[in-house]
């Protein structure tokens, strides 16, 4: 009773714990894969496979990781400067927007080594500025920011539809998509990319965004930990009150840390319009902000975190639906509930593990 | 003797039981699977990425033919019928031009037309409710159908026209759907046409609580509400897909385009025990011979996504 | 003019119907807040209990058993919530949303195991319902009236009461409350069953009340409007009511502005409708609330020193 | 001869992780006594009281109170012994009305109404006896920290304690609020309280105790009778070396005016005129002590010296740049002027308790050379820079990679006295230098602050000790409700003088 908590080892708590916590998880799925009548271990074989198995299947895992590590990162941004974004998934949505935008005013027009920048700045400006509002509001009316976003996800969508349905809806289409996008103006498949350099990998959604995700991954390390607005932001998400007193415009920097979360969420864009559908869909965003919190917090808020906590999620998705692929009794509903416990045991639950591991290395030790 | 074939489905994000289209596809699929004991692969997909792979996954195990549900396919399923040219695939509700794709869309404004005349007949206020889901082009080919076969059959009719909401979750919300109908009935309607997958439940649910008449769409839904139900709407992609199977096991499957309106018995309305009491002989007879009017070109519905528009 | 006031009565009673689930929602989540426990998993809850209500209620025949099915469901959510954030003092956004995400899964995968309709439960008889007890058309059922008094019991709880002390003190300053003597633990498990109590009726509500039957998804975000209720009533019950019922007003005027051509404006497009009810409260959020004041101690686990 | 312990420590062992913050302590405390606990910063003093109050339990050892051993596994056994403490940081709910916090766990009953009532009965009671008054119905919130620690002790006594517990209960109190509290201590040890007092203070100490205990690195290393020692003893057991307490200060050298202030005035939010009119100026080479009893705008002037808050009214001028309403500058700029700011507040404004001391080390100075360059910032050049502060200022541990919440508060204290003196500024401003730390670094901090001055820093030093402004200031200006009220040489003060100075302007 009266041991005291021995710290554990980094290497545990950093990589041991996370592991744990998503075995554990397994468990409670596999056990409910028992029950609906399938086999649990063939189950969890076919999830990996279909996860990692082929070039195809790791592709798609790396695309919805590309998705991932863009939310993931926005939540993160803002969580360090103490703001909870849940906005990511108009941010991301309203991102589109720009990025078809740009790319139907330009792309018959400039050569895509133009268009593609400049749409990818264009759906970094507007997912940026659909973060703005609410961080103008929590910064000069006081107006709680998780209340303000989850409000402007719904206005996003309203906005989208309205724009698909009348505005930017292809003509003679039957559905409420915009023209294609020229050739050009694609973001290269990771399958094409691959064979300029005589690699040749099957085909998937996978495309170069996924670069411009690490890109950011690095970007928002460096940025938070090695410069000094980073500094500031985080002063800020500790102590307002220190970051008024060490100089800090509170306002100002609510303003950057939301801008800079919207326009990572804005890369969600870029990654499904740019390199996957070619053209501006409705829907687009399909949970990945919401995801991203999980993604987030299971990242402990560092790049290096989130972009393994994308990968995870990524093999999820891209697994989860190979399974229900492949087992008739597993819908894909079984696969929701698959991503809900991990989230639960490697989210909200990660203590859940720590007395047994500390028991554990406190013997050893 | 015909080879053994193997057939496939993908539906569309709503999902097999969404109470549309995609129930119907998997209607028409249990049906032949009842009939024949050929197993049919099936997949729901959970996003739009995930159409292209299991088109694909599909195709590389020979499945075939494959079903492919809904027009947000297109575009994958074109490029994955490039790479496939052996294998025959059917497009629901979107069109696809290339030899091995069968491209199945319907003119719902036909029937839409119709059942909006049995309302227009059937109503006693002249105010008449539309129901739909999200605000995109197909669901306003539904109610401008409906809206012609009102004036058409009492030019004083009006008609009060909602939708759900603006994200996919508006075909799943009945909750909001009964409110969108009790809505439209405090302002007189007294009879509404759901036009908005699952959400279309709590809007004829709305209609028996309230005593008002409904009226369901793409399949028979007269048996929810004996009574209540004025008469439903019916688009059969159940047969389409059962038609497709068929004719793929009898070696008899083509390409093309296929545009099924009442005169290919693609829709239709629903008469049967459940609401026979509410159709007189003389509303039948009426919608009858419109029927057969629109049949025989007499009658032309005009078409919403012809030209974006409720105007011809 | 006796037509304009059957559509003012008809608009009120609209959105009292709305409504309702909003306020226990709302209520839940008060006392969850309240003590310290942030609940974004309102929506979960709620979705678990509607769709145990229905099951039960269509294979029992028995509306309160479903009632009582409800509670249990969104207590067991409510349980879990808690064995996560007080017990292993989780992330609270997180857990609520790992809630969220299992309950969505788990009705579809439960119900089609069970009665094979695609996640839909069979459709309920008027025998299997809670119906209206004085008003057929305006839908007055049980869960309604206990809606309206869910608001004076929990004011009176939380103001009035010995719980309710410790519960407001418990979610500004837990330290104070542990140094007084008070297992915090406990004080925040009794709110977060209170909270499952409360999501349960709501969730009962949408499944035999309201609608009849359960479908998948069905609380459609309704579990993150009541917790906008919360903020906007500034954790206050009475407030926090009236919020529930402006946003069930502005909904039933939307419904019935759709489509409607206003003098001037002419016709408004649907999706601005649709989307007012969130303009309005961004706007009113910006120009009259000001800054909000949770609880303070609201998201942070309690770590109690060995 | 048992029963008359109160309180009997028998081989008290404690840790956190790898730090043991009390090691085999025993220690007995006689019924009806005050006992004092003196130590240094971090000596283990305010673990120990919250391993008897239940808030933490020991590795090993037994309590015993009145005599029979106990098992105190949470802060409701201790106060079923009777044992009640007051926090070194209070435990109450701010958005509670005193009378609330008051019945905050012993309620009396499911209904609150009951336990209001014979609540308000009591205090009135308690009033009356002890001579604590406080208004009942007052949010905690509005009161002032003497206020809040009077309700904290009305706290203990109102569920009955007969053991009471304080640690550091004067740290944040002006002297006449604190010579109210020994006074109230001294009526409770008459009615038979047990009282522990924790202080830094060795005046109350001597003052008020019967016994003292001294620790030292988690020990107890001496205990002795009151009457039968010296401040100079005390310090020297407490530290392990000789402490002087008065300076040899030279004569000040003032140059140029570093600091002028010209009707300086503020109005805050709720439009009340918190500083009004305040003229003065800082020159080169001196300190300047501001006096005066807490919250009559000295925070504030504080604020706005430092550019955190922006005046209203008047004008500033800083190392020659103009301040006022229409030209505000912020903190940011004040430091490019070299204006270093000591804010009053460690743990609210000087510090970022998650970040490391390494990270809190450049807290203000994070765009500067040489932590910064190409905007990057350079991590191994800023713990560097962390650890020759932390060797100059003596903090302990002298570990940059730690947490900054990980030091104890003295040495937080001279983390952020080292940050902000390092860099030469011109003007130094200065909350509280010495608030709740330990003989030894007081001493310490005093005289870096002396040095500072005459190496030609002009030093501002706001303090509620009388004592420390007298042995710091050359010159002392007296504050009460937001205006300067007096002016005096610190070679013509005394604390008699001052005091009279605030507290009679307060009456007019
Ligand atoms: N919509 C409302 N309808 C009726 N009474 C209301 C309403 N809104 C507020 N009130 C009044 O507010 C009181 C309850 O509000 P609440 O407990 O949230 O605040 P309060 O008690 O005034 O605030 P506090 O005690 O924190 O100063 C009731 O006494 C009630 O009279
Ligand atoms: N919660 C904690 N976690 C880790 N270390 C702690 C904790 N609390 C105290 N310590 C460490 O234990 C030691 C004793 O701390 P304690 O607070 O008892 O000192 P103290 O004598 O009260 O000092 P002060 O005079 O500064 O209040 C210090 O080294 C401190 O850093
Ligand atoms: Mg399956
Ligand atoms: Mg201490």
């Amino acid at each position: 009773m009266s041991t005291a908590p021995r710290p554990l080892p980094g290497w545990v708590e950093i990589g041991l714990m996370p592991l744990v916590n998503v075995a554990l998880a397994f468990l409670l799925v596999g056990l409910i894969v028992e029950l609906i009548g399938a086999d649990p271990l063939q189950a969890l074989k076919l999830l990996v496979l279909g996860a990692v198995g082929s070039s195809e299947s790791i592709g798609y895992t790396l695309y919805y990781a590309t998705n991932f590590i863009f939310t993931g990162l926005a939540v993160a941004v803002a969580f360090h400067a103490g703001l909870f974004n849940i906005g990511g998934e108009g941010q991301a949505y309203i991102g589109g927007l720009g990025c078809g935008l740009a790319v139907l005013a330009l792309d018959r027009y400039l050569p895509g080594l133009l268009t593609i920048p400049l749409a990818i700045l264009a759906s970094a400006a507007f997912g940026a500025a659909w973060a703005a509002i609410p961080a103008w509001m929590q910064a000069w009316r006081g107006s709680h920011i998780v209340i303000t976003t989850i409000m402007f996800n719904f206005v996003a969508s309203a906005l989208m539809v309205y724009m698909m349905v009348n505005v930017l809806i292809a003509p003679g289409s039957m559905t409420p998509q915009s023209r294609g996008f020229e050739a050009s103006a694609a973001v290269p498949s990771m399958q094409a990319a691959l064979q300029w350099f005589g690699i040749a990998v099957a085909r998937s959604p996978l495309n170069l965004s996924l670069l411009l995700a690490l890109l950011s991954s690095a970007g928002v390390w460096i940025f938070l930990w090695h410069t000094p607005w980073g500094y500031g932001l985080r002063t800020m998400g500790h102590n307002p009150e220190a970051a008024l007193y060490a100089g800090t415009n509170l306002k100002r920097m609510t303003m950057l840390a939301m801008c800079l979360s919207g326009a990572l969420a804005g890369g969600v864009a870029v990654n499904e319009l740019l390199g996957v559908h070619h053209r501006l869909v409705l829907d687009f965003a399909a949970g990945y902000g919401f995801t991203g919190i999980a993604v987030a917090l299971m990242g402990r808020g560092h790049p290096l975190g989130i972009v393994l906590a994308a990968l995870l999620f990524g093999a999820l998705q891209q697994g989860g639906a190979e399974l229900a692929f492949e087992v008739p009794a597993i819908t894909r509903e079984m696969v929701v509930v698959i991503q809900g416990l991990v989230i639960l045991f490697s989210g909200a639950l990660v203590h859940l593990p720590r007395p047994w591991l500390q028991a554990l290395f406190a013997r050893k030790g | 003797q015909t080879a053994p074939i193997k057939p496939a489905v993908v539906f569309s994000t709503g999902g097999k039981f969404d109470k549309s289209f995609n129930e119907g596809v998997w209607q028409g699929a249990e049906r032949f699977k009842k009939e024949t004991n050929i197993a049919v692969a099936e997949f729901e997909p959970s996003n739009e990425t995930q159409f292209e792979q299991a088109l694909r996954r599909f195709a590389q195990r020979g499945q075939d033919p494959i079903i492919a549900v809904g027009f947000a396919q297109a575009v994958a399923l074109e490029k994955v019928a490039k790479e496939f040219p052996n294998i025959h695939f059917t497009l629901i509700d979107s069109v696809v031009n290339l030899p091995n794709v069968q491209s199945v869309v319907f003119k719902e404004q036909e029937g839409s037309f119709l059942v909006g005349m049995l309302a227009a007949m059937a109503s006693k206020t002249g105010k008449i409710g539309f129901v739909g889901g999200m605000d995109i082009p197909l669901v306003r080919r539904f109610q401008c159908g409906f809206e012609q076969g009102i004036k058409y059959a009492n030019p004083n009719a009006e008609l009060i026209t909602n939708m759900t909401g603006t994200t996919p979750a508006a075909w799943n919300d009945p909750g909001r759907g009964a409110e969108l109908a009790k809505g439209q009935f405090d302002r007189g309607v007294d009879v509404v046409y759901a036009a908005a997958g699952s959400t279309g439940l709590g809007i004829l649910q709305a209609a028996k609580d309230r005593g008002k008449l409904g009226i369901g769409v793409d399949s028979n839904q007269n048996h929810l509400h004996p009574g209540n139900m004025l008469t439903s709407m019916l688009k059969r992609v159940d047969l389409a897909a059962y038609d497709s199977f068929k004719a793929a096991q009898a070696n008899q499957w083509k390409g093309g385009v296929q545009v099924l309106g009442l005169k290919e018995a693609g829709v239709d309305w629903a008469l049967d025990k459940d609401n026979e009491k509410l159709i007189t002989p003389e509303m039948k007879a009426k919608v009858d011979a419109a029927k057969a009017a629109i049949i025989s070109g007499q009658i032309v519905v005009h078409d919403y996504m012809s030209n974006n528009s409720c105007k011809s | 003019m006796e037509e304009v006031f059957t559509l003012v009565v008809a608009t009120l009673a609209a959105t009292l119907r709305v409504a309702t689930p909003l306020v226990l929602c709302a209520m839940g989540g008060l006392f969850s807040e309240k003590s310290g426990i942030i609940d974004v998993g309102l929506e979960g809850k709620m979705l678990m209990a509607a769709f145990f209500a229905a099951a039960t209620a269509a294979v029992t025949d028995s509306a309160w058993m479903g009632v009582g099915a409800a509670i249990i469901a969104a207590e067991a959510l409510a349980l879990l919530h808690g064995f996560a954030c007080i017990t292993h003092r989780g992330n609270q956004v997180v857990s609520g949303i790992a809630l969220n995400i299992l309950a969505m899964g788990l009705t579809v995968v439960l119900g089609t195991a069970w009665f094979a309709r695609g996640g839909q439960t069979p459709p309920l008889s008027a025998g299997e319902r809670l119906n209206p007890i004085f008003f057929p058309v305006a839908g007055d059922n049980v869960i309604v009236y206990a809606a309206l008094l869910s608001v004076p019991v929990t004011w009176w709880l939380i103001e009035r009461t010995r719980f309710g002390l410790r519960l407001r003190a418990v979610g500004e300053m837990p330290l104070a409350v542990d140094a007084a003597g008070i297992s915090v633990p406990w004080l925040r498990y009794r709110a977060v069953l209170l909270c499952g109590l409360f999501a349960g009726l709501a969730g009962a509500y949408l499944s035999i009340a309201q609608n009849a039957g359960f479908s998948r998804d069905m609380t459609a975000g309704q579990g993150f409007i009541a917790l906008a209720a919360i903020i906007f009533g500034r954790w206050r019950p009475f407030p926090a009511f009236g919020a529930c019922l402006a946003f069930g007003l502005l909904d039933a005027i939307a419904i019935r502005l759709q489509g409607v051509k206003l003098p001037g404006i002419g016709e408004v497009p649907v999706q601005l409708i649709q989307a007012m009810p969130y303009l309005l409260t961004l706007f009113l959020l910006a120009g009259f609330i000001g800054r909000t004041v949770a609880p303070k101690a609201a998201g942070v686990p309690y770590e109690k020193e060995h | 001869m048992t029963s008359d312990a109160a309180i009997e420590l028998r081989g008290i062992d404690k840790s956190f992780g790898s730090v043991q913050a009390v090691r085999g302590v025993s220690l007995r405390i006689e019924r009806g006594s005050i006992t004092g606990i003196v130590g240094e910063n971090g000596a283990g003093k305010s673990t120990l009281m919250s391993i008897l109050y239940g808030l933490y339990r020991a590795d090993a050892g037994e309590i015993r109170v009145e005599g029979r051993p106990v098992e105190m596994t949470s802060p409701r056994d201790a106060i079923g012994r009777g044992i009640g403490m007051v926090h070194q940081h209070f435990m109450l709910v701010d958005s509670f009305t005193v009378l609330e916090n008051l019945i905050l766990g012993a309620e009396g009953g499911p209904l609150l109404a009951g336990g209001l009532a014979a609540a308000r009965a009591e205090l009135a009671r308690l009033a009356q006896d002890y001579g604590l008054a406080v208004d009942p119905d007052a949010r905690v919130s509005d009161l002032s920290v003497g206020e809040q620690q009077r309700v904290e002790i009305l706290k203990v006594l109102f569920r009955g304690a007969r053991i009471l517990i304080l640690d550091e209960p004067s740290a944040v109190l002006t002297p006449q609020e604190t010579n109210r509290l020994l006074q109230i201590l001294r009526v409770l040890r008459d009615r038979g309280v047990t009282v522990v007092l924790i202080t830094h203070k060795l005046r109350e100490i001597l003052s008020v105790t019967d016994r003292v205990i001294v620790m030292r690195r988690g020990e107890v290393v001496a205990e002795r009778a009151t009457s039968k020692t010296s401040a100079e003893e005390l310090a020297e057991l407490m530290v392990g070396r000789k402490v002087r307490f008065s300076f040899d200060k030279a004569p000040a050298r003032t140059g140029e005016p570093r600091l002028v202030a010209r009707g300086l005035s503020l109005v805050d939010d709720r439009l009340v005129r918190v500083l009004d009119d305040i003229s003065f100026e800082v020159r080169a080479g001196e300190i300047v002590g501001i006096a005066g009893v807490s919250g009559n705008g000295q925070s504030e002037l504080l604020q706005v010296l430092a550019g955190i808050r922006r005046p209203t009214g008047g004008a500033l001028e800083v190392c020659g740049r103009k301040v006022d309403a229409a030209h505000p500058a912020d903190p940011a700029e004040m430091r490019e002027l070299g204006v270093a700011h000591v804010p009053e507040d460690r743990l609210r404004q000087g510090l970022v308790p998650a970040f490391l001391a390494s990270e809190t080390s450049i807290l203000g100075y994070q765009d500067r050379e040489p932590f910064c360059h190409n905007y990057l910032l350079d991590g191994p050049a800023v713990g560097k820079y962390c650890a020759e502060l932390m060797d100059r200022f003596d903090v302990r541990p002298r570990t940059p990679g730690l947490l900054s919440s990980s030091f104890s508060g003295g040495n937080q204290q001279k983390l952020i006295l080292a940050r902000e003196m390092a860099r030469h500024p011109r003007l130094l401003l200065v909350g509280q230098p010495t608030r709740g730390v330990d003989i030894g670094a007081i001493e310490f901090i005093r005289r870096e602050l002396i040095a500072s001055r005459d190496a030609g820093c002009a030093v501002l030093v706001v303090s509620v000790e009388l004592e420390e402004i007298l042995s710091l200031a050359d010159r002392i200006l007296v504050m009460s409700g937001g205006r300067i009220v007096g002016e005096v040489a610190a070679a013509d003060a005394d604390e008699r003088t001052l005091g009279l100075m605030m507290t009679g302007a307060r009456a007019a």
